[in-house]
């Protein structure tokens, strides 16, 4: 392992930037620069982890003692790692993407919408970067508690009862980490994340290790939108939609995705999982979240819900890849977590920029605003294709891997799954796309133009990297296959 | 500092309370003014000996003081180890941050009355700095008294219903008392001392006798009716509720977590080589009396509408954390008993600081009418009254969260699931009646004068910054755990077994 | 039976004393009245203490000349009277606060009976 | 109200008459405190009583010019600073609080000892007296005067 403070900072850059923010309310101008600034920070600093991660070296930083025998470390492994590549690079596009989109919508509370964002982000950083289950547990309650002053960013009374009820699954899922993670510290000796997980088989009578298990599928299990612990996501959309995109699709909800790897990879290990059964019940939750949101989402107007119930299933993708057990399948899984994310933040930015710029936000309300919005939309159906998983958008990788990985484990219903969604996602994006571009515009929508470039230019980045991943997904893939290979033991690992 | 005096520490520490009280009686009738600033100053050179006192004892070692050269059986003796020498900082420290903050609160909350406060205030804090560090248990019995007098009358001064209530107080205060004396002869008969180290020698021989069983009941609930252990606890909530901000602020925080710290320190020290640690029976009893405390407590709380009442109750469940803590009788049921007695002096204070702010700004702290102009007006305040809160609902990185793990931590260990379910039930209901608030504060529209008052913006400096020191040494605390574990608690356990 | 009563006497005695002075403070709804058990209650256990402390013939634990060999069976032992002392002037003080706050609470509410002041809050 | 002076001639002149037996006989007990039964408290409450019955027989416009509530409050403050300063004054000679054989009174051990108990003994019996007519004072007063405590 090497020793070095970059982890540490990377994951201070956010927090740093809070109190800058916060003090320099009165210039929005400088605010934001302290966002860029850290945000440019962030990302520079997971970019130049990328040397010095593979299979065998960690980077690690600080053993400060959290609570007694345990201490709050830092350490960047491969799974880390694709997780942080994800956050710091989608944060960097999103802050100009939120410039630009508070200063068109004239939000108010700008001040603490950007420091909320700053800390969820660093939040997320510690999440990924977590060597133990302490640390991680820490960062997870940071971030519950990080997003909440988003959720209720408006203020209306529709925006405060979702935040009660965010909080209300939130707390829950604490109280459930807080009792899985002390329960596993005793039973195993050790909070350490290791790579084929630390309790072993036998550790504990298998209803006790059942019911563990299920305590860590409630606390992760609800920011991941498992159902039916997803109650809260739909509700958090009337979050200003940079956040639904940012968070929504990327930083939070894949935090409980990533708790779920960790859970199963690195907490009880493929061997555990399968001597008690835990994969099956784990591949049923997933699988019936992925068909029941898909379906949910079909029959919602509001374009935003809609995309909402489109998360829910997609995280359901990556849970189910890897509840699989097989090498592909959580490599799928994992590669599922980069594009899902490029492909919804993508939807996210479009939606947002179709609000904020014609002020629509139902589907029935789209007709014709591609010609309008060409650059808008043709990302958005970009990302539409990608999520119904045809090629040349990555989520077609993603997919075919999780298919690959579902016959590995010798399962077919997996597979149909998977391609029955493919099929709805198929029916719930596509219309939206024909709405937009071949039904006759409303009035007015045409004149209105694209959006402007501050929103634009950041959909487009963003639907580039759709695109780009699939061609070359070589590093993203690698650091999969290898996460998965030190999972399940043997391979180049 | 010269170092003959401190090896005076622990009774200089004392008398400078004591006699500081009667110097303030004796100045205060000429100079009405003077007061707080003498209170203030006593308070603040008794935290500078004890920080030196710490220091000492932390290099050397554990000092016991034998009072009056009489040598330990007999006499009275003082115990001045790390964890008492760190709860005496503890409570010089919050009491000195309290008594800055009552500079202007509280000339306006009880006019005419500043020099028996704070003379009575000075005596309260010599008392529980006596609780902490004596080591006879007659000692022990008039430091809670005193301590208990002056709280009767501090909180006895203020609206109209505090004397009713403070007399409440006295009674079972006093049952307290009685009940702890009762038990304390049996003992005494049977064992024919009064120290507590000579008493944990001689236990053992005696530990079976119907005297001695019964004596140790009656101390046990005497001290956890002082510690408003449920079901035990009715007299808190009226008291606390109806006494004036500074006095509840001082008392709250302080009052009954002393009391624990002497069940804490009767259960591992006198009890634990007669009966094994955490004294079996009584510690299943005590653990379940404080999961108990800590859900219905926290059930009242959410359906106050009275800011300090709420507070009262969730002191009540905040005493049911520090017993269950001690009911483990483990090692990580000590270390959090010991750490929730900390932070849980630092964020009652704050919240109850905070109460004081609001009560002296907005004129009220009655819930339904709280709203955005609070936070406004007041945005230091209600940031530290934010972290506070998080800090009570028990959320990383603040203070709260670390007692609470180290809590749960020794209810896995022990295999007590039920009380594990209380601990972690009280999270959400915790965060159920502060994130209330935090609603109200910041989200609820205010509304246009209908208050009727004009506003007076955030509480002046000398109320401010004593409620901001706080909200950041909680912060402080919570990352800060391992070390106040390491080093002061570490060296008591070990004497322990 | 009444050899039980003879020989324990005292302790019996103390017993109700206890008892009245519990009555008075659970049972009474007049605050004196629960005041005046309180002190029975105090005074009753101040009393358990020296009647525990009794020892026949023996005398103050003074020694006048220091020449005679010292006999503990003729000599009182003295820390449980010196020590309540203590519990007495702490009963006194009690008692003070509580006058005190018994005299406010007659001046707020104009009684002292429980059930009267309850219906005036 | 009940404490008007009593008209009763008979009262007031044996109030009068007694009160300065009771204060001698409470000094006897308090000097006398080391050798047999009695000391600074028992004999600080004797002369808090004298005190007291000549208020009850006499009224208040006549005993309180004599002592005040007032300099009862101090002197009560007094008594316990005596009480802890003998204490403390051991420390000036090496002792420990309140070791007051270390004082040197004089060349005697247990003559040192007498002395220092008796000085501490003086600082309680004032202490009590003071203390007790202050809060027999405070209960009857007017409203508006605050709480009272003493030093035990």
């Amino acid at each position: 392992m090497i020793e070095s403070l970059v982890p540490f900072a990377a994951v201070m850059a956010p927090l740093a930037a809070i109190p800058l923010i916060a003090a320099s309310s009165r210039w929005p101008n400088i605010r934001e620069l302290w966002t860029l600034l850290a945000a440019f920070a962030a990302f520079f600093l997971v970019i130049s982890l990328i040397p010095s991660v593979d299979a065998d070296t960690l980077v690690g930083s600080g053993r400060f003692f959290i609570v007694e025998g345990v201490p709050l470390e830092l350490k960047v492994d491969q799974t880390g790692l694709f997780f942080g590549l994800i956050a710091s690079t989608l944060w960097l596009v999103t802050c100009f993407y939120s410039i630009g989109y508070v200063r068109e919508h004239r939000e108010k509370h700008q001040t603490r919408y950007f420091a909320a964002f700053a800390a969820c982000i660093g939040s997320t950083l510690g999440i990924a970067f977590s060597a133990n289950l302490v640390t991680f547990l820490v960062f997870y309650e940071m971030l519950s508690l990080a997003t909440y002053p988003l959720v209720i960013h408006s203020e209306s009374p529709k925006a405060i009862r979702s935040g009660r009820k965010y909080l209300t699954y939130a707390l829950t899922a604490g109280i459930a980490l807080i009792a899985a993670v002390l329960w596993t510290g005793n039973a195993a000796g050790t909070y350490e994340f290791t790579a084929g997980g630390i309790l072993e088989p036998g550790m504990l009578s298998p209803s006790a290790m059942r019911l563990l298990f299920l305590l860590f599928i409630v606390a992760v299990g609800v920011k991941a939108g498992l159902m039916p612990l997803h109650g809260w996501l739909p509700a958090a959309m009337v979050a200003p939609t940079p956040v639904s995109a940012l968070l929504h699709a990327v930083a939070v909800v894949k935090s409980g995705v990533f708790g779920v790897i960790r859970v199963v990879g690195f907490v009880f290990g493929p061997e555990t999982m399968a001597a008690y059964g835990l994969d099956t019940m784990l591949i049923v939750v997933s699988g019936t979240t992925i068909l029941l949101a898909s379906c949910i989402a079909l029959r919602q107007d509001n374009l935003k819900a809609r995309l909402a119930y489109s998360t829910v299933g997609h995280l359901s993708y990556i849970v189910l890849g890897i509840a699989l057990l097989s090498k592909s399948g959580f490599a799928g899984g994992m590669l599922h977590m980069v594009n899902h994310a490029t492909m919804k933040i993508t939807l996210f930015f479009c939606a947002g920029a179709i609000m904020v710029h014609l002020h629509k936000d139902r589907v029935s309300q789209l007709d014709g605003i591609g010609r309008a919005m060409p650059w808008t939309m043709g990302a958005f159906a970009i990302g539409s294709l990608g999520l119904a998983g045809v090629p040349p958008v990555n989520g077609f990788l993603s997919k075919w891997l999780l298919c690959e990985g579902s016959l590995e484990a010798g399962l077919n219903l997996p597979m149909v799954i998977l391609l029955t969604s493919g099929l709805l996602n198929a029916a719930y994006f596509f219309p939206i796309v024909y709405r937009a571009f071949f039904r006759a515009p409303a009035e007015g929508v045409a004149e209105k133009g694209e959006a402007p470039p501050m929103l634009v230019v950041p959909i487009c980045i963003v639907a580039g990297f759709s695109l780009l991943l699939f061609f070359w997904p070589d590093l993203f893939l690698g650091l999969a296959r290898d996460v998965a290979s030190a999972v399940f033991g043997g391979g180049q690992a | 500092m010269r170092p003959d005096l401190l090896n005076h520490a622990p009774i200089l520490i004392i008398l400078l309370f004591l006699g500081g009280a009667m110097v303030a009686v004796l100045a205060g009738l000429l100079q009405r003014r003077l007061a707080q600033p003498w209170a203030v100053g006593i308070t603040g050179s008794a935290t500078l000996l004890s920080l030196f006192g710490l220091a000492r004892v932390l290099q050397e070692g554990a000092l016991r003081y034998q009072l009056g050269g009489w040598r330990a059986p007999i006499g009275i003796e003082l115990i001045y180890d790390p964890l008492s020498a760190f709860l005496v900082v503890v409570i010089c420290a919050v009491s000195l941050l309290v008594l800055i903050h009552g500079r202007r609160i509280v000339p306006e909350e009880i006019p005419g009355r500043e020099v028996p406060f704070f003379a009575v205030a000075l005596m309260l804090i010599g008392g529980l700095c006596g609780i902490v560090l004596t080591g006879d248990l007659f000692n022990l019995y008039v430091f809670i008294e005193i301590v208990s007098l002056s709280s009767y009358a501090l909180l006895g001064i203020g609206t109209k219903r505090s004397p009713l209530s403070a007399f409440r107080y006295l009674v079972m205060g006093t049952t307290a008392g009685s009940f702890y004396l009762l038990g304390l002869a049996l003992i005494f008969m049977r064992t024919g001392t009064l120290n507590m180290t000579d008493l944990a020698e001689i236990l053992p021989f005696v530990s079976g006798q119907v005297p001695v069983l019964v004596g140790l009941a009656f101390i046990l609930v005497g001290l956890s009716l002082k510690a408003a252990i449920f079901p035990l606890h009715g007299w808190l909530p009226d008291a606390y509720t109806d006494g004036c901000s500074t006095a509840t602020a001082l008392i709250a925080p302080l009052g009954t977590k002393t009391a624990l710290y002497a069940i804490l320190r009767f259960v591992f020290f006198v009890l634990a080589p007669a009966y094994g640690a955490g004294a079996a029976p009584i510690g299943t009893i005590v653990a379940y009396a404080g999961a108990a405390a800590i859900v219905w407590g926290s059930f009242m709380a959410m359906s106050q509408k009275e800011l300090k009442r709420m507070l009262a109750y969730s002191s009540v469940a905040q005493v049911g954390y520090i017993a269950l803590g001690i009911g483990l009788g483990s090692r990580y049921g000590l270390i959090g008993a010991v750490l929730h007695i900390l932070n849980h002096a630092c964020m009652k204070a704050c919240l109850f600081l905070v109460t004081g702010n609001l009560r002296r700004n907005v004129g009220h702290s009655y819930l339904p009418n709280l709203d955005a102009s609070v936070r406004r007006e007041m945005p230091w305040s209600m940031a530290a009254f934010c972290v506070a809160a998080i800090s009570m609902i028990g959320l990383p990185p603040t203070a709260g969260f670390f007692s609470k793990w180290y809590l749960a931590l020794g209810t896995v260990e022990a295999g007590q699931w039920p009380l594990l379910v209380a601990l972690l039930v009280s999270t959400l209901l915790n965060g159920v009646y502060f994130f209330r608030i935090f609603e109200q504060v910041y989200l609820k529209p205010a509304r246009e004068g209908a208050s009727g008052r004009e506003a007076r913006g955030e509480a002046p400096l000398s109320m401010l910054v004593p409620t901001l020191i706080f909200a950041v040494l909680l912060l402080i605390l919570g990352i800060g755990n391992v070390y106040i574990v390491t080093t002061f608690l570490e060296p008591i356990w070990a004497g322990v077994l | 039976m009444i050899d039980f009563f003879a020989e324990h006497y005292s302790h019996v005695c103390i017993v109700v004393l206890i008892g009245v002075g519990f009555f008075g403070m659970v049972g009474k709804r007049n605050l004196v009245k629960k005041l005046i058990g309180m002190s029975v209650l105090q005074s009753a256990i101040i009393l358990f203490w020296l009647v525990a402390a009794f020892k026949e013939d023996a005398t103050i634990p003074i020694v006048k000349d220091g020449v005679s060999p010292i006999v503990p069976e003729e000599y009182v032992n003295p820390l449980p009277h010196a020590l309540m002392l203590t519990a007495i002037v702490v009963a006194v003080v009690t008692s003070g606060v509580a006058i005190a706050l018994l005299v406010k609470i007659y001046r707020n509410y104009g009684t002292l009976e429980e059930d009267q002041i309850l219906e005036q809050l | 109200m009940m404490r008007s002076a009593s008209s009763n001639l008979i009262v007031r002149v044996t109030a009068r008459f007694v009160a300065p037996v009771i204060q001698i006989f409470a000094l006897y007990v308090l000097f006398h405190g080391h050798y047999s039964p009695g000391g600074g408290f028992q004999g600080g409450v004797m002369i808090a009583a004298s005190i007291i019955l000549l208020r009850l027989a006499l009224g208040n416009r006549e005993t309180r010019p004599l002592i005040s509530t007032a300099v009862a409050t101090r002197g009560a403050a007094l008594g316990a600073l005596i009480f802890l300063a003998v204490g403390a004054l051991a420390f000036r000679y090496g002792g420990e609080f309140l070791d007051y054989g270390m004082i040197p009174f004089s060349d005697d051990e247990s003559m040192r000892r007498s002395h220092g108990i008796l000085l501490i003994e003086v600082g309680v019996a004032l202490a009590c007296a003071c203390a007790l007519t202050a809060v027999y004072d405070d209960l009857g007063e007017a409203p508006g005067r605050g709480e009272e405590r003493s030093g035990d």
